[in-house]
């Protein structure tokens, strides 16, 4: 930027004048100084990107001897930052296994143990935190979501005249946030869960302004967590540490499910309001539900997103 | 080819060098530029490290005034088509000069636009994952991946029209249609598609009611055509002013100083003056010996000294003449003020115009050097003129010139009253579509216009936008602003509020209320807002070195014919542009 | 339109022929017969529109004594035509009375007798059947009503793995269908009802095109109702025979619930899922409904309509 | 006053007598369109009894092809101001003939719309109810009330521009501009409020999505301006093609076959004959002694026969000619065939324009009666324009003749270009809107342009309109339709695909699904076909009135001054208009 600003540093045609060369010299020492002043606080960088990342192939590019060195290099770092030697695995979808997600709106409430479970679950920055979750103290009957009371004091819970909504990724069949990232570094898995490659990610938060569940998040500064609260069970595509300036968003615990295990959100759940399981599978909980329950509610399902999470009342 | 490539790079070279040449005020205007370009990138430097926790963006409201700055900025690049229509188009000559300096706005523009763009990232030493080819590349799905494509196809066909046009006036060369006018045609489509894709990146979120919204793109068309031809009516005001010589100056000669055209030696012409005259100009070699002789009969071989004074504008005259020797420049007096429109050298004519239209000499003609001229009447002129080649090369020749008329701003407020009144007439359909049925989808817009549940950050500043617009709506349409004075008002305001409506007025109420109905509001930091500053500077400076190189190319001070004269160090006369003393004289004060 | 054709019936300035005159008139008299052939339907026009009714003030501005009037014409207009005297009553709204309507979703079994006992009771057109209630069939689990099917056989009823949802006029607090009418034909009373004056309207459908309930019905030709099931407890805005070409509409009934009395839909249904009564008295039912209910239902409740008609589930 | 008061209704009675006056294809035409006005009567008598049971409406799609009809034709009639917008604001002259017959196809247009509201209403008795303070007036909530206001107001202007402008003219009076100048600016803003008042009907409703979208105002505005103007480009070519009278009918002289302009007595003038002129040119008092003596120099009094030819179209010439006695026609002749332009009596001048512009004349001069002729050379035409009174009165019957150039017609073809393109433009974006995220409200799209759950009777329809949109776009853009030929068919295409487009495109599909999801499909009856045609027919009936009246006014043959000569029983040389034999002639064959 700052070299259009220093003068000729060409020599004229004819006879250089011994105060014209000072001159220049002066002009682009100073330059030079300003440049670099101007760059200092690049000093203070600490989490410099290695070569190895810089150049690291597209995720479904990847061989599994690539994949497993980027898992090496993982582990090595996280190792390196937490001292902790993680466990991280690039766990694969099931075949014959779509996940789908039940909340029951009549047995929630609102006591967000979901939300902090999740967020110890996930290895999610904890200052400033990241919630996946987020619950909503609606007045009795409305479903409108502008009434929605967002920052209730949890106390007091489950206040009188009011119920709770709980709302993250929906897991939805066709994902806006997926159709707009320029650099696919966010798609549908066969499984039905979408995921997020965090070194592909451009950091562009096109898919934050696309959602229409606020599920994304993005890591505006770099994620901290503490070492002892760090979870060593990690996956690629899932609950490793994140960079700084990436996208994130809940995966169904893809290191848990994808292991036959519950999400976080559901194992904590107080009430029972909350099932998860594989759709396909007739005999699943979640597939009993949607077949008996009189009525249930995808969000916004006039936006023809077709969520894979169904909130339903018991009747 | 070996000298073309030469040809090329001294061009380039001399165009580099140029931009670093000028007085005082030049070098104060880049360095006050290039201080807030290094500020913007202690700013930049400082993100990079914190993140973009430094900006007031959050998870509720990701995009901000970077995004906001570009969508405006695209408007901006979009409009130097409105320059293109008329011009290749509808044939109007009255703007032909300025679509240089449209095109080349229209590069500054795309380049604020990258920049914005990058700084916006999260991660931009990534930026490479969005190459078609290299990385990912989401295309069709995503209209960013769109928007990728259109912004740098529009970006390398711009500077492709402007450096090959540029090239052509250098090389004393007539641009071959076939490898411009095509990218000319492409252009223009092109331009309403990185408007229109730009639109859609917004168009397309179906969960932000207040962008999926089929208006929005024809109000991004309207604005910018509204914007971005007032942009350009302000810079050529600058244009015109920086390239004016001051009145008086004693550099200048005032007309009334200057010795009368019959100062010099003039003898009868002869057949050798004619030769000589062909040796510059190939073309001549086509006229018949017959139709030669009779030229020579009225002819006249002029020498004259340096600040000799051909013809006066205002004058009389129905004269040719083409230069055998030296050379002489044109300069055209504007409300007090010089500036030389074109600089003629051997082989080339002036005072055609007046010639062959018999209207008074729109220019003043000086030697800048001892000079032999031929003079031919316009009967001669005529005669000549029924030679194709010759037709040909004297009338490209005579559009060679620069010259920014009242009348060219008049036309571009013309299409500046036009946009303004369908951007007006559009955000009136939007806001009755918003609040006659206020359905759930008006909470963004009563947000926006009204203020939501207690927040309103944004309310002040669309009210100040409306009512610029509409003032500059109402002083467009009156015949008031044929007048300059408010026609300049009238295009700040109009700027301004399009920047506030279109920038932040459109992007951040997306985002408010959110889809689960949060409200957080957005205001951008200072670091954020230098940034944006650096960015704006960084776009103005490139400008002003565009302008620096193109403006003597269009005057023809800098041009092959002048390599040998050692550009600008060596011209002892006067100073040939931005009323910069000459570098040597400066040095040896 | 037709004496555009006929040729200049005026004698020009100066001496007209004979033969002149006999073309002119033979013109003449073939346009006035292909006129009239043109008109000759109106011949089988029955119900003109007596002087008395066109000149009829709007119905707000009538005084009692004119009311009397239009109701003594009325009455006679309907002994004429049915040969049953009956009783025609201009009800007005009572005061501190706001009427809301609940319908529960879990209880609905799709009988449509709602429809039927709204039909008879209200004196609709039945050949063609005007019907205000629509009862949609909906696949469990979806509130998205083009899911739904209209026009399902009713002996089978209630359908497994489907529900039911009656929709009528909502009586919304903000009427799109008040909002759009050219000449205040229809209105929202205080009681919350909103009404339409058969007298008053132009049959411009206006109405219809805004209403997003489906609520409103046209006359689209004259409505024919057999003699012996006319319901002689009559009222000027309600069910009183309607004319052809005029708008109609649910009006809870309003011969009956401004005199104390349920709707006939309400009275009819086997299963108890419609609820009335007045939301201004803490003790209703309905208020109690809306008080206690964990979620219900407003129709469309983006449209910023805010309907007078809840749905609601047994939780 | 009582003079004014007879003179006026003279006027009328003349326009109304000239109106039945034709010849047999006249007649033929007008009972062709009565026919078929009175089949609709027929129909709509029929619905008048049954109800609107007769029609393919229901409660489910409640608005169909009457309603499609109106939108449409309200879009015409706001397209008048597309002529009236460059001659008044932009002081284009090429239009300025075909303003009135603009504002009368906005006229027959509105009357069109009207009578469509009328039959859509299911108790027309009870219109009166929408009449302001006598009726129930809901405005301003209701945009229907809005539009009754927009549309009525809209009838009275134009009915009121043209008629005083045809009345002047009649009058052979300068119209008086605070008379009818503040209208025609009011026009131009109320013919752009009769089109978005008329889209906000739509608009404004909630609950139909596909309607209630900001995009449906401005589409309604280009499409207006896209079919309007290629209305009227169509209607006035077939104007040109009835006033022109058949090549070699020996009726109008060939211009190789009529005696020379020297034929007829010939002598100098005196003083008496420019007293003469004097009394028939009150204006020419003011020319002062010496000046009329000047011109006495030069001035030649010719005697002319009836037929004799004063001046011929193509020939140079540089005289003026003044009537002192009798009328003269002047034709022109256009691809063979010849139309009046002007029919000038006495003080009247004719041969102005050569003179004053030096270019050859642009029509033929025919004496009607026995003449007499003042000639004047240009000099002296000049020297009677430096009397301001004189310049004035030469200057206004300049312009008073009907001329329809292509030139106007490639001024309007450019309009419909531009508009075209906007209208495409539009489309392009509401597609990508209701596509990109197909949301909900995609359903009433996806049933228009691909069908929904089986039901796609529009399908066929919108894909013809959107090709014959695409055809006429690309026959516009290209320089093809330079020529007559492909323009004419470019505004068949473009207007047929509007009316398909904008019309049930537009209406029916705002109606399926309905708000409940159901899907009932609309087709007009048989019936509902036959209203609308009798209204077309009656609409087309109006215009073909407006311009036999209007167009014998604009060529000067029908006018106060001819009101003595019995207006078109007693003329005995050649049919003024339309190539209709005279009415007494006819009658004695």
């Amino acid at each position: 930027m700052s070299d259009i600003h220093k003068p000729c540093a060409c020599s004229p045609d004819k006879g250089v004048s011994r105060r014209s060369f000072l001159r220049t010299s002066t002009v682009l020492a100073s330059g030079v100084a300003a440049l670099a002043a101007s760059l200092a606080p690049l000093r203070e960088l600490t989490d410099y990107t290695s070569i190895e990342q810089f150049m690291q192939k597209y995720y479904k590019e990847m061989t599994p001897q690539e994949m497993e060195k980027v898992l090496e290099r993982i582990t090595r770092e996280v190792e390196q930052h937490y001292k902790i030697r993680p466990h991280v695995k690039d766990y694969k979808p099931m075949d014959g296994v779509e996940f789908v997600y039940c909340l029951n709106l009549t047995r929630c409430i609102g006591c967000r143990k979901c939300v902090h479970a999740c967020v110890a679950e996930n290895n999610q920055s904890q200052n400033p935190e990241i919630q996946y979750i987020r619950v909503l103290k609606l007045p009795h009957g409305s479903l409108d979501m502008e009434k929605g009371d967002h920052n209730y004091a949890p106390s007091s819970v489950p206040e009188k005249g009011f119920f709770y909504m709980p709302v993250q990724c929906q897991q939805c069949k066709n994902p806006p946030c997926v159709k707009v990232c320029p650099v696919k570094a966010t798609w549908q898995e066969s499984d039905g869960i979408t995921v997020v490659d965090y070194d592909w990610c451009i950091g562009c938060r096109y898919c934050e302004a696309a959602c229409p569940y606020f599920a994304r998040r993005f890591n505006f500064t770099k994620p901290s967590i503490p070492k002892e609260r760090l979870n060593p069970n990690m996956s690629y595509l899932g609950n490793r540490p994140r960079k700084q300036g990436v996208m994130e968003k809940c995966h169904f615990c893809i290191q848990r499910t994808r292991a036959g295990k519950y999400p976080a959100c559901l194992e904590v759940c107080p009430t029972g309001a909350r099932k998860f399981g594989n759709i396909l599978d007739p005999e699943s909980e979640v597939s009993y539900i949607l077949r008996t329950k009189r009525v249930f509610i995808q969000l916004k399902e006039e936006l023809g997103t077709s969520p894979r999470f169904f909130y339903y009342f018991d009747v | 080819m070996m000298r073309a490539c030469k040809n090329y790079l001294t061009f380039l070279w001399r165009c580099t060098r140029i931009a670093f040449v000028g007085d005082w005020r030049y070098y104060a205007w880049l360095g006050l530029l290039s201080l807030f370009c290094l500020v913007g990138l202690n700013a930049y430097a400082k993100q990079i490290v914190h993140g973009l926790v430094v900006t007031g963006m959050s998870d509720q409201v990701s995009w901000g005034v970077y995004i906001a700055n570009f969508t405006f900025l695209v408007g901006v690049a979009a409009a130097a088509v409105m320059l293109v229509i008329p011009v290749y188009i509808y044939g109007n000559e009255e703007l032909h000069d300025l679509v240089i300096f449209g095109e080349l706005l229209a590069v500054a523009a795309i380049i604020m636009c990258l920049a914005f763009v990058m700084v916006d990232l999260g991660r931009p030493d990534r930026f490479w994952h969005l190459i078609p080819g290299i990385g990912q590349f989401n295309f069709p799905g995503s209209m960013l991946s769109w928007d990728v494509i259109v912004l740098n196809g529009y970006l390398l066909m711009n500077v492709h029209i402007c450096g090959y046009l540029l090239y052509c006036r250098y090389d004393g060369r007539r641009p071959a249609k076939w490898f411009y006018i095509p990218f000319v045609f492409l252009a223009i489509v092109w331009a309403v598609s990185i408007h229109t894709v730009t639109a859609f990146l917004y168009v397309g979120l179906g969960g932000r009611p207040f962008w999926n919204s089929a208006i929005v793109g024809p109000r991004f068309l309207a604005s910018a055509f509204t914007a971005g031809p007032a942009l350009i009516i302000l810079a050529m005001q600058v244009v015109r002013w920086i390239t004016a010589d001051s009145p008086g100056g004693g550099v200048a000669p005032p007309p009334s100083g200057t010795p009368a055209p019959e100062a010099g030696a003039r003898r009868p012409a002869t057949l050798e003056d004619l030769e000589l005259l062909a040796s510059h100009l190939p073309q001549f070699a086509s006229v018949p010996a017959e139709i030669r002789q009779s030229i020579l009969m009225d002819a006249v071989v002029l020498d004259v000294a340096p600040g000799d004074a051909l013809l006066r504008q205002g004058e009389a005259g129905n004269e040719v003449f083409f230069v055998l020797e030296g050379r002489v420049v044109v300069k055209r007096e504007e409300k007090g003020r010089f500036r030389i429109t074109r600089s003629v050298g051997p082989g080339e004519q002036f005072g055609e115009t007046s010639a062959l239209t018999k209207t008074p000499r729109a220019a003043t003609a000086i030697a800048e050097e001892p000079a032999c001229l031929l003079r031919l009447p316009a009967d001669s002129l005529s005669k000549l003129m029924q030679i194709p080649q010759m037709n040909k090369i004297i009338t490209w020749r005579m559009t060679e010139r620069l010259m920014i008329t009242d009348r060219a701003l008049m036309i571009l407020r013309s299409i500046v009253q036009v946009s303004m009144l369908i951007n007006v007439f559009l955000l009136v359909n939007e806001i009755f579509k918003e609040f006659y049925s206020p359905t759930a989808h008006v909470a963004s817009s009563q947000y926006l216009y009204f203020g939501l549940h207690g927040y309103h950050a944004l309310v002040p500043w669309i009210w100040v936008a409306i009512a610029f617009n509409l003032v500059a709506m109402f002083l467009l349409v009156l015949p008031l602003s044929r007048s300059l004075k408010y026609l300049n008002v009238a295009c700040v305001l109009a700027i301004v509020g399009i920047w506030i409506e279109k920038g932040m007025g459109l992007v951040v109420p997306g985002f408010i209320p959110t889809p689960l109905g949060e409200i957080v509001e957005y205001s951008p930091s200072l670091n954020e807002t230098l940034v944006c500053l650096g960015i704006w500077a960084f776009g103005i400076l490139c400008y002003t070195v565009l302008l620096r190189m193109a403006i003597p190319i269009l005057q023809g001070t800098l041009s092959k014919a002048t390599e040998g004269h050692g550009d600008f160090y060596h011209r002892s006369t006067e100073t040939p542009t931005l009323g910069i003393p000459d570098v040597k004289t400066a040095h040896s004060r």
